[in-house]
């Protein structure tokens, strides 16, 4: 009978926190949103469960946690924390992305630049807040909008923080339907809102497959530390548009980018065992990111007001907002919230271009941080 | 941790934001350029090298004005592909989903391989 | 032409034993019930086809087999080492496993539990037999007739064994058709086999997605140990049910329990050498397997007898042998069984509710010896 | 190897057994518990939040009666869907596959990839 | 590097290669020979075991002549497969690729799933 | 500002040598290649986008390049650098390969053979250029013109060298409709290019079931070093011939060939930095490159002119340029080639017997060099 009590003093019940029950209630939440507000599932989720199992009380002296030497969980976060996974994510998004209407409209580009301000101004909030350097960087890195990026940046600058990170980015992510409305109609006047675009022009297939590898050029070269993601990224859609390659494009955007999101997703929610996770420093983590969403998103529409200044065929400024990566969702966004202004006014191509503008101009700027803090 | 002024000072912030977002700004500017520029290259180029060949092969797939038959093949291409794609999306068409998995109980000796017969299976 | 015979000794018709040729037609023989008699043939192929390979006598000095640092068969065995490869088939088989009878009719998950008797028992004959408390444990989670429970203990509890009890696991589910109709008949008379069950009740698509949620975690609290297996088993049921993360789902059930099948099967397979795999152990291991899955087929249908001494609406005893795991083997044979008295008693969605009960039944089993026998 | 009583009570065979059996049970049997209150739990809950919605999005699916066409379409939907679930169980159309290889053959091209043409391909 | 005559005798190379070709021809020989008896073995196997079942098993599938609907299926099917063949040789049919990255736009909250829909998605 | 500067120091622009720029052109014409003159492209577009990625200067200090510790790309790298990838590329090559006509004309089998005389020709020629015999066996295998076995074996006897192999036998590969016709002609006479052989016999499942149990137990003894290749490649064909495990065949030879494709295409590719790949040594593999594939192909030509002394059914000698592996280019060579001589003469079929043959004739030939120059 004895056994039976030392058992017992091992289950989970014995142990359990109070921190392990407020993060699996989280992780619930996750899914359920996920599930009735159809929140970015395919991270949520993962994420969400992942959550759960984390905060099950791990018994001493078993390989169980993601923190623990040779267990399963470790061997599968190891993905994570030597950023492995967000690469081979951005192949497949790479090979999803159809770079069309950027090619067709070149100057939305520089909307995905101004975004990133969002990622520079939150790097000072957090040196404000008494982080390190290293820490603020990869804090400011959620302002890029990019999970996969977030997660790269903080296993290479703060990897102790990559889980509240990690969850901060995906979490924002999931709320852009949220964050940004408000955000774009305080900064744009009722006539703004309407601002119709030209159609864009076709794109050739000459160009869409030179794209690639010159803009990977471009990339690499001014920021080699954005190497790895932009590279990726760009490899999966040089296989994409090459046509030649069509079933590698296709193994890449569909096994492949769902194995390692099931991974992902799973494991860095297994890493928010409370005892890690529910600092002081989280707190300030999710506060800053709400910041670093809302300044991104005001960044690319501002710009796009100042653009406009200068540009004959103006550009709608809500298309600013996309920006921000977050991609489609934040393209999505844009689209819906012109449409509530003139039902007729089709603004989800146009967004597409600083979108994926976007997803470039935050990968560079890791790449830069990552450049200047680690040296 | 202490708030303070002097962290962004002394982890040099202002520095590297105004730095950060000079390259981040040069980068996408570069490929916005090489972008706007790269048509009028192809043109270029394609004005010393006309090749007809391209336009000459599309023809060939235009064929005669499909049969009846044909288009009723198309009509249920299209239905399928149609049913695959929101198949995909949310599973509206619970029926086909619960046939598949009914028609693999059936079969004798698959012991982990209850899968619900997607093209893998 | 000193060079020739060098190379000739070398070869593996110099180094062959006994052993090794033995084992070859075994894993001949394994292939041939697996095609001729459609015996579990996803995994008899690959573990046949493996033993063979794992039999070709290597040569000294180069890194080949599964047991030489550095070889590739090394690196894929690491998966099975590790206890990697076990979650992720139960990722798989979680997004392929509908819970709908379990969940419409929660009395039958008792059977589920019942049936795990074969792991104890077995447990203790082993400790008889004289092998070690930890080995014992591992032999004794063949009796929870689950493949990738069986490697995931072991190699947790005895790495050295874990070709034998693979391979017996394996075996024994690919007999389940012999091994399980006459005990069935031995142990109900008839008219039990004769009784008919009520239609179990539609189940709501909310109680599919909260099942997994909350199963995981009574499972998870009560037996830490278990918490990966079955995490990862209700993960896949979760992306399964939830429907917004199909194709999470689907890419779980095939692309990647495909590859992690053929991996599994093919290095635990060249593990079995012969030189470790035939021992008096293995003999022994073989013959409480073969023991483990009657005491646990037994176990089923008493306590499914035992249960009807109470219940209004009866229960098919025959239905009680699917709680040992098997799936949906045993649930088959219950189905054919019971097709045998009565061609109108169909028992198969019936049976399909302790079938699933005792995959989890096992998974916790394999938690609790992890866990009193690791710490 | 010695057969012996003894071992087991070393290893304490009995009271792990029972413990074991015990949880294994307790485990199973909450669950069992769970599963059988959450439905009323969700009735409860859906009588304080009635919600009518979940029942008026059904009928949208229900269209106008199906035309000849597509009941057709239907037909060789069935039909392309039953083929597909059989190449996956069985491969008993071995002329649908042989077709495929063939037309792999007669591209240009393609070094490695002689596969069969799969979705994947 | 020094180019010379002496690297060959020091490495063994003639030796080797003797050794080598014999082997990889002694490998293949005896894997021709293996395949040559292979059918008279297996006919000689089955001259003693004859077994009247697998001719038996084919007339099953052959069934009624098939009705027009039928034939009609076939015909979308057949296109159907020739359709998803050639979007994976080159993707000459680019209408349907479009068609279906439209609908996924269209669809709501899905942030990373861009994918073309393939049976995947 | 000083910051900017620090930063511009570390672009890649500063670093960039005309070593890179040089490979960055060399990785676009093999994308051109592939995508204009579809030469392999599911190699040369991978290989090809990661010799671009590859010669981007990293920044000293930052992991990036295959070649630091710690990096993405050595991670995917580690795949190629042990060997691994290899024989998973040959599960799948096997789950796609069909060996009927091999099966129903054994004969053709000998001209597999002769073309590895390729292998040890370059093997002898590279000593003779002052390669050390380990290097040497490396570089003979180019002649065995199949990717998967040169990595394999140049990760195991001269891993510096593996980038100028891999590149070397990928390239010769995609040029083998460029290189092999003129050698075809000059060997060969009208009459007899013209020779038209008999249709090949239909063979029975059984045979197709036994054939790769039996030729893999003859190859492994034979040659137990080429254990691992051979292996899986008719590993993989058994589980395509025994029907009962499609699912498994068909997810080797689609999504796990590809992502293995694709994670080894690009970081071959990626490491050919200059500074590694731009040696006098590359120079010269290039060099005995080319001429092992075409003493590989002159040696399956004159192998059938010589079997024809002794044959009735005379063979048409251009089916022995099949005997190197390079499947299935060299077989549509092959069919080419007899087209422009009689229209109605259809090799294909005949010359898929020796491609075959050739990829175990080059596994085989890769166990001796591996077992010979290893011990
Ligand atoms: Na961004
Ligand atoms: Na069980
Ligand atoms: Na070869």
């Amino acid at each position: 009978m004895g056994m039976f009590y030392t058992f017992l003093e091992n289950t989970g019940f014995a142990a359990m926190t109070w921190g392990n029950f407020l993060m699996i209630i989280i992780g619930i939440v996750f899914i359920t949103l996920a599930i009735t507000k159809d929140y970015e599932p395919l991270l949520l989720v993962p994420i969400g469960f992942g959550v759960v199992v984390g905060n099950i009380p791990p018994v001493a002296g078993m390989a169980l946690s993601v923190y623990d030497d040779g267990s399963v969980l470790q061997y599968i976060y190891f993905g994570v924390s030597q950023g492995v996974f967000p690469p081979l994510i951005f192949l497949g998004i790479g090979a999803m992305t159809d770079f069309s209407t950027m090619l067709s409209n070149p100057k939305l580009i520089l909307l995905g630049a101004a975004a990133q301000v969002g990622i520079f101004l939150t790097f000072i909030g957090a040196l404000y807040l008494g982080f390190t350097p290293s820490e603020a960087g990869a804090i400011g890195i959620i302002g890029g909008a990019d999970g996969p990026t977030a997660i790269f940046l903080s296993s290479k600058l703060a990897p102790h923080l990559l889980g509240s990170i990690a969850i901060a980015a995906y979490s924002y992510m999931a709320l852009v339907p949220v964050i940004q409305p408000p955000i774009m109609k305080l900064l744009t006047t009722k006539n703004e809102r309407l601002i119709r675009m030209k159609t864009p022009r076709q794109v050739s297939r000459k160009e869409k497959i030179i794209f690639p590898i010159g803009a990977f050029l471009i990339c690499g070269l001014i920021a080699p530390g954005s190497m790895v993601l932009i590279g990726m990224l760009f490899f999966g859609n040089l296989l994409k548009e090459s046509l030649v390659t069509d079933r590698l494009a296709n193994t890449a955007r569909n096994a492949m980018i769902d194995i390692v999101t099931i991974l992902l997703g799973f494991s860095v929610g297994a890493s928010t065992a409370a005892k890690y996770f529910l600092t002081s420093q989280s707190l300030l983590i999710f506060g800053l990111g709400a910041l670093s969403f809302c300044i991104a998103t005001a960044g690319g529409i501002m710009f796009a007001k100042f653009m406009n200044l200068f540009l004959k065929d103006k550009i709608n400024p809500l298309v600013g907002a996309a920006g921000v990566s977050a991609v489609p969702d934040s393209a999505r966004v844009v689209h819906t919230v012109g449409l509530q202004e003139d039902p007729a006014n089709f603004l989800l191509m146009h967004a597409m271009a600083p979108n994926g503008a976007g997803v470039i101009g935050s990968a560079i700027g890791a790449g830069i941080l990552w450049t200047v803090l680690v040296l | 941790m202490n708030f303070s002024w002097q962290n962004i000072i002394d982890g040099n912030g202002i520095g590297i934001t105004i730095t950060g977002m000079m390259i981040v700004f040069s980068g996408l500017l570069f490929i916005s350029l090489f972008i706007a520029v790269l048509p009028r290259v192809l043109k270029l180029k394609d004005h010393f090298t006309s090749s007809p060949k391209t336009t000459a092969e599309v023809p060939a797939t235009v064929a005669a004005p499909p049969s009846e038959e044909e288009i009723m093949a198309v009509i249920s291409l299209v239905l399928h592909l149609e049913l695959e794609r929101s198949l995909g999306e949310g599973h509206k068409l619970t029926i086909s989903r619960q046939k598949r998995q009914g028609s693999i109980w059936a079969s004798a000796g698959k012991m982990r391989s209850l899968s619900e017969g997607g093209t893998h299976a």
